[in-house]
């Protein structure tokens, strides 16, 4: 796996990008397949290790730079595109990349991320999209499915999830991509076109040639989530889908998107994907569709998954004093564990 | 350990003790073999034992696959899986254990392999998922007649917290974000709406806080828990809250710092933060537990103080308090005592409602909710003018309330115990303890007590304001030692207060002390 | 101005919302208009001061409360919604409106405003965007236009704005609207409506009914500022405008929106506006075009207006130290102001 | 003032006086009239004093025009707006002139009425627009031999930031967020971008925080400069950078607290939160300036110990020097200290590079920026290990790092100067001053001096460390008396330290000490 950089002559691989620490994800963890594809598509652009930061926030996607052989920061939970943006704009020679989970990006991180797009700083943003809080032992994220049982949400959550797409687009975002852990090729093919998203700051001339992309990497630990699980969009491609490309996706005259038998509308009605159309915000919320594979995570960061599942946060109209309806907390309560008297 | 084993030994595992259950065995036909009727990691049966389940084969499986080593093959590394992580959780050094491995399976390396690889897995999943574990130091049995349980110090808080709220007479609100070692206190009570508590896992620390504001404006008992650095973006709330003077905890289980520090691994170095990490003078009381079933009367005190006084009260446990669990008597709730408070429902200044026209014993403002008519006001972070509340930018009023403030967290020094002093005749040397350190510091002076060494030793639940005679204890000693898992906070806040030499005892190694270490310098100081 | 109480009986006025404390915005600015049309609704509407509770963060827009008979919370910057999902979710009795500014919503308070509409908490937000810091004297806010000279872009703003309304929508908001202060027939329609968003969680059985709700209100001093210059958006009608109504807006095959001469495509061609339709997320983003109202601000809070207009945020490529190429700050530029000397 | 009115009287104005301009009267008409060639608001002409541009003729006109009054008319009560304004500006009390006005104006009502509203729409613009005044006690002009210009704090405070990157020849970053009355100090950098200076205009104080850590790793001298509020949002970010051993200076311009308090107006109260206001053990050295002008003094002084010992470094301002000026002499460039301070460039351990292997004399770690070959190296808020810098739980390791930055920032002492000690013969009383309050010190010294009784006076720059000599200095007093704008914060870290009975004489007014306040005190310690 070398590659000749583009100045013609250095020859760089995998391992140069390799730090000496030991990975300390979770065997299986979606993570290592992201790590990798990012190993291997550096020596393909031609960029060498010192020329390049790794920032990131807390969390397991967090430790990333610590297994990456460039420079790197390893920051504060959520903050990572607000210290990315001081290094890029100290020094656009570098190229930077911010690191981080769900939770990082979207719960503490969401405003840094949504600033740092509206700038168009030059740093390229992934998020490691597992849907829950790995690191701090499986609470809900901000793209936990409704209805999912964590150990914050013994009821279920109750919460609308984000979806990265649409925030991003939302937040001008000049380039959005989504892959998946499991799809090397696509993952390395994203990551490189993100790499070469560094364009001069639309029609206006700026001297700072500054751009900022987001791709988002789902992970998941089932490897039995197949291709006809997720719809691929290419640029000029009709969008079709399914094991056999038998499904596809059509706009009716709302612009809304739905999923048809190709063979039922026929090929010519499928869209056609326009990477700069400014519905592609529309196709980015085919959310509950299979073009969202919704993902397991690991065992490692996963919640209580037998729990009951009730959507109610607080039971009922909810008086400004407890009225007797609600039960006060009970020395029964507090002996819910086995107890034992001494004497 | 599997369901047989589990079976096999839980009758001799003491209450509070720790179980690394194997998840990936605990299936009905491993159950059944057991002789289980119901799964005893759901079942509730466990509650008294702090349970890690992890799924060690399936983790081992996928750690040991790039050896090549076949799934059945593994399953023989799984012990070493769980070696590395109680390694981890008791923060024990690994070298001597390589090296008995690599000696032991020199001639065959797959299997050294192997079992190195399960080894590190183990380790890793311990720094990876942010486990916690430091064996409390469970005090000797002479413990006095009563019904005990079994508690952590996350646990009792969070009964602690719903005890004050019903105690109270006011729904709970509970706002945090995830952040090790406080997150358990949102599980539990996430699990308690049925008690009227409310739980929301907000987006971050900040909003959190602004929340519990929010809901303290409202009228609930409001709660945020965090640890160091979310306590660091909590300031600003907890200075609107001092601004507004509205109840409400901040509970911060201290860990190792600075920044991300020792997430996993305990301290006591937020004290000077609890008291000084606001902007502009900003006084609110702080209130630390000093043992697991401790958090449970540190949680209601603290809540009792914010009720009364209409003031942020930043209550301070720790890791090691927080996972630690210790026997607990259980409280008669009954005999827990009323800290309901009024609500405001008249106008207090002839016709009209003034929301800073204070009590003139607690100097605490009324609390008029919204909903109650008549009362509408506004209330804000910029100064307002006594007794109306409005905005107000006139020099003499400013340091009118910011004396009147600082005046009323001063005055609950009248509403406080004094010193819990254990003295002895003949003392020269006074140790001083406050949080976590009061298990230690007991077990210290018996032992220099044991070698005929006089000692008096006094424990600090109050740390603003002090306990009224805090001073005239100090100056019974000519020595004072303040043994503290920091750099001397405690000592230098004493200092400054007294004027009186308190020595520092300090570690910072994100572990507790142990009795000896404390005990030594009180003998060596006693010498001098 | 009385209404009857919808509960039949009750009789309030404006003045029954209206505290006694001075109103201390500039005079003329835009934000009287806001409240006045605040305190003319409410009475319609049929709440009673004692449940409601305004609760803003710090700017000029957020001294609202002050100036409201009911209870109030001037909190601190950024952090309103955050508060306001704590009153709300304690008393889900109460009418909770969020009032601020651009710069205390979407610049430090980002997050909390993205993480309150996607929670769809009960919770009424009002945005006063005049695109600006007024209370602080006129730097640029995340509204800001590119190239906006203030005192904190002496050579103008770089950044891409966000446009609010994709902010809401790609943060999954379920009522959004934007309304304007010289239209106070408007403006009412639209917080009434707003009001009566008070909705259950779309189809799930959450017992807490919750919503959220978003208008924002471009101010202006400039009374000039014609009905011409604005797209009014209603449910069901072609979306037309102009003077004489002579322009609308057609749909491209991408969903691309445009602005046409009514004449000549034929009314039939022109888009009907549908608020449930996916792609409303395009049209919010007419921006430069008349949709969006150009507001100068008021004298009190606009920045220098006749600083230069370059762009560039730092001249030429940065060198990681300063090269000869960059001036060396000089005992002549500590000078520059006239200087005296003592013997 | 209008553009006749003020080419009249420039001239008398002495340099730093505020100026108040009427910017609806500045159009090219009036300018000729007076006979102005260019317009003296943008051609510089007026940068020694400090202007206010209002638009008076029309906010009154505006105020006005609800009473029905017409514009013409209006302009009448222009006066009563700047009397407004100015009643704001100087924090007097405004009963007096409605009194006046209301007696002056009794029989024509509708004039009463338009000057009234006049007056008010005057008082509210100060306090909507965030105005911020307060004279600055101009030092008696014996001033010594040199060239001066006026200057304000602020202003100050950036070129000495400026100064201090090219002496260290480094680029200048500077991020922070908008916030009274810190905000001037973006406003000027801003303009300065010939001189390789960066800012950025973040979306909060947090992010311009976290930047100002990122553009440090990158090899900027960062800045990021806030007052009270903006200061708790930062504290993360700034423990980060004590973690991970990175220049950086925080400026704090205080203002009025807690919460908003009040935000145009001054205050010292944020000394104990710069000391303490992060979680875990995180020292850091702070620093204050004194005047306006020794804000340029103290900036670069800032720049040096962060950039030498490779810590974030508190320098505090407040409102008062913020927006006061004086005359200053304009240093000579050449003569300041070269602050340069050598990036890594080879590896440091045999083949590796250790990013965490210290200066021995300093305990600096070495500072190499991306870009360099071969030292590739990731840092991060996790304890790290001693040398390599890789993550680390050890516990030894931890209390090792833990001293070793304590020990970094208390062997600073070394590097600065002694206390600046006033001495007189026969003095008992030592008056110790900091930030701010050291132009009142010297003043009534002076004072009390002159009434014949001796009295000492100390100022402190440094606040953290201490000078090295500060404890031999106050045993030397009986009595030490510190005045400060806050409840005493300096006088708890002087006892705390040193055991000295220091008292305290405190005003939290939103406005400074007048000399007689400070000498009464000081005449009532020495009778005491
Ligand atoms: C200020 C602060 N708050 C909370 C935490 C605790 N914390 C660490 S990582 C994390 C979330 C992890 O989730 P995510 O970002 O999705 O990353 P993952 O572990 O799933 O890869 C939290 C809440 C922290 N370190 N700092
Ligand atoms: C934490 C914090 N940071 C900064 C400020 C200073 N500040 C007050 S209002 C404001 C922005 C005002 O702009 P906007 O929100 O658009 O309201 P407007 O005054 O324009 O109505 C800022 C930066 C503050 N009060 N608190
Ligand atoms: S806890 Fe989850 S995200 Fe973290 S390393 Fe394990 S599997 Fe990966
Ligand atoms: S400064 Fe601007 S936003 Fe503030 S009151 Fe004046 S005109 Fe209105
Ligand atoms: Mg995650
Ligand atoms: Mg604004």
């Amino acid at each position: 796996m070398t590659a000749t950089n583009g100045d013609g002559g250095v020859q760089l691989a995998r391992k140069d990008f390799q730090s000496d620490q030991e990975v300390r994800w979770c065997p299986g963890c979606g993570d290592y397949g992201i790590l990798a594809a990012i190993q291997f598509m550096l020596p393909e652009v031609g960029v060498r290790p010192e020329e390049l930061v790794f920032v990131s926030g807390i969390g397991c996607a967090a430790r990333l730079p610590y297994y990456m052989n460039t420079y790197g920061v390893h920051g504060i939970h959520g903050r990572a595109p607000a210290i990315a943006t001081g290094v890029a704009i100290a020094r656009p020679d570098l190229h930077v990349w911010v690191i981080g989970g769900d939770g990082d990006m979207l719960s503490i991180g969401g405003n840094h991320l949504i600033h740092a797009l509206r700038r168009n700083v030059n740093i390229k943003i992934l998020m490691f999209n597992n849907q829950i809080y790995g690191l701090t032992k499986g609470q809900y994220s901000p793209t936990s499915e409704v209805g999912k049982v964590t150990k914050s949400t013994p009821f279920g959550s109750l919460d609308q999830p984000f979806n990265p797409v649409s925030v991003a687009l939302g937040a001008e975002a000049t380039f959005v991509a989504r892959t998946h852990d499991m799809d090397r090729k696509h993952m390395i093919e994203v990551f490189k076109r993100a790499h070469a998203h560094r364009v001069r700051r639309s029609s206006r001339s700026t001297r700072t040639a500054t751009c900022s992309t987001t791709a988002r990497s789902t992970r998941s630990s089932t490897r039995t989530l197949g291709r006809n699980m997720l719809i691929e969009l290419r640029h000029g491609e009709p969008v079709r889908f399914g094991a056999e490309r038998e499904l596809g996706v059509v706009l009716n005259e709302l612009g809304e998107a739905k999923i048809v038998r190709v063979d039922e509308v026929g090929e010519d009605a499928i869209l056609v994907h326009d990477e700069r159309a400014p519905t592609r915000r529309s196709r980015s919320r085919c959310r509950g569709s299979p073009a969202s594979p919704r993902c397991r995570p690991r065992s490692g960061c996963s919640g209580p998954s037998n729990g009951r599942r009730t959507r109610a946060r607080c039971s009922g109209r909810s008086p400004r004093r407890p009225s007797s309806a609600v039960p006060a907390i009970s020395t029964r309560c507090l002996r819910s564990a086995p107890t034992w008297t001494v004497a | 350990m599997n369901p047989a084993a589990l079976k096999a030994n839980l009758r001799d595992m003491p209450p509070g003790s720790t179980l690394l259950v194997n998840v990936d065995t605990f299936d009905q036909r491993n159950l059944d073999k057991a002789g289980y009727t119901s799964n005893p990691l759901t079942d509730g049966s466990l509650a008294n034992h702090r349970v890690f389940e992890v799924p060690m084969t399936s983790i081992t499986v996928e750690a040991t696959k790039p050896l090549g080593v076949k799934p059945r093959d593994a399953e023989r590394s799984k012990n070493f899986f769980a070696l590395g992580l109680l390694c981890w959780m008791y923060t024990r050094p690994v070298e001597p254990l390589l090296d008995w491995i690599k000696r032991r399976f020199a001639n065959r390396p797959e299997v050294l392999e192997a079992n190195l690889a399960a080894l590190r897995a183990g380790l890793n999943f311990g720094e990876t998922a942010e486990l916690f574990d430091h064996p409390y130091e469970v005090r000797p049995a002479q413990l006095p007649p009563g019904t005990y349980r079994n508690i952590t110090g996350n646990l009792a808080l969070s009964y602690g917290l719903v005890a004050a709220a019903q105690k109270a007479k006011l729904p709970l609100f509970y706002a945090s974000y995830p952040i090790t070692p406080a997150s358990d206190i949102l599980h539990e009570l996430a699990r308690l709406k049925h008690f009227g508590v409310k739980t929301l896992q907000a987006e971050d620390e900040i909003a959190a806080a602004g929340a519990a504001v929010g809901a303290a404006f409202a009228g609930s008992l409001a709660v945020t828990a965090t640890s160091g650095p979310g306590v660091d973006l909590k300031a600003e709330a907890i200075g609107l809250a001092v601004s507004l003077e509205l109840p409400l905890v901040l509970v911060d289980v201290q860990r190792g710092g600075p920044s991300t520090g020792l997430p996993t691994k305990t301290e006591q170095a937020d004290l000077l933060l609890a008291m000084y990490g606001r902007h502009g003078e900003a006084p609110l009381p702080v209130v630390a537990a000093r043992s697991p079933g401790h958090c449970f009367d540190a949680a209601f005190e603290a809540a009792r103080l914010a009720l009364k006084y209409r003031t942020p009260v930043v209550l301070l446990s720790d890791g090691y308090l927080a996972n630690g669990a210790e026997p607990w008597p259980i409280p008669d709730l009954d005999a827990l005592a009323d800290i309901s408070v009024e609500f405001a429902t008249e106008p207090n200044h002839g016709d009209e409602f003034w929301p800073y026209l204070r009590d003139p014993e607690t100097l605490a403002r009324p609390w008029a909710i919204p909903g109650t008519p008549r009362l509408m006001h506004r209330v804000g972070g910029i100064e307002k003018e006594d007794g109306t509340g409005n905005v107000s930018y006139e020099p003499e009023n400013h340091e009118k309330m910011t004396r009147l403030r600082a005046a009323k967290i001063a005055g609950i020094a009248r509403d406080i115990p004094g010193v819990e002093l254990d003295d002895q005749e003949g003392a020269e040397l006074l140790l001083l303890t406050w949080g976590g350190t009061w298990g230690v510091g007991t077990a210290a002076t018996r032992r220099v007590r044991a070698r005929g060494k006089p000692v008096a030793h006094a424990h600090l639940v109050h740390l603003n304001p002090f306990p009224p005679d805090l001073g005239d204890v100090l100056a019974r000693y000519p020595k004072v030692l303040v043994p503290e898992l920091n750099l001397g906070q405690l000592s230098r806040l004493v200092r400054a207060e007294y004027l009186v030499d308190a020595r520092s005892l300090t570690k910072v190694q994100g572990v507790p002390f142990r009795a000896a270490e404390v005990e030594a310098k009180i003998l060596e100081m006693i010498e001098q």
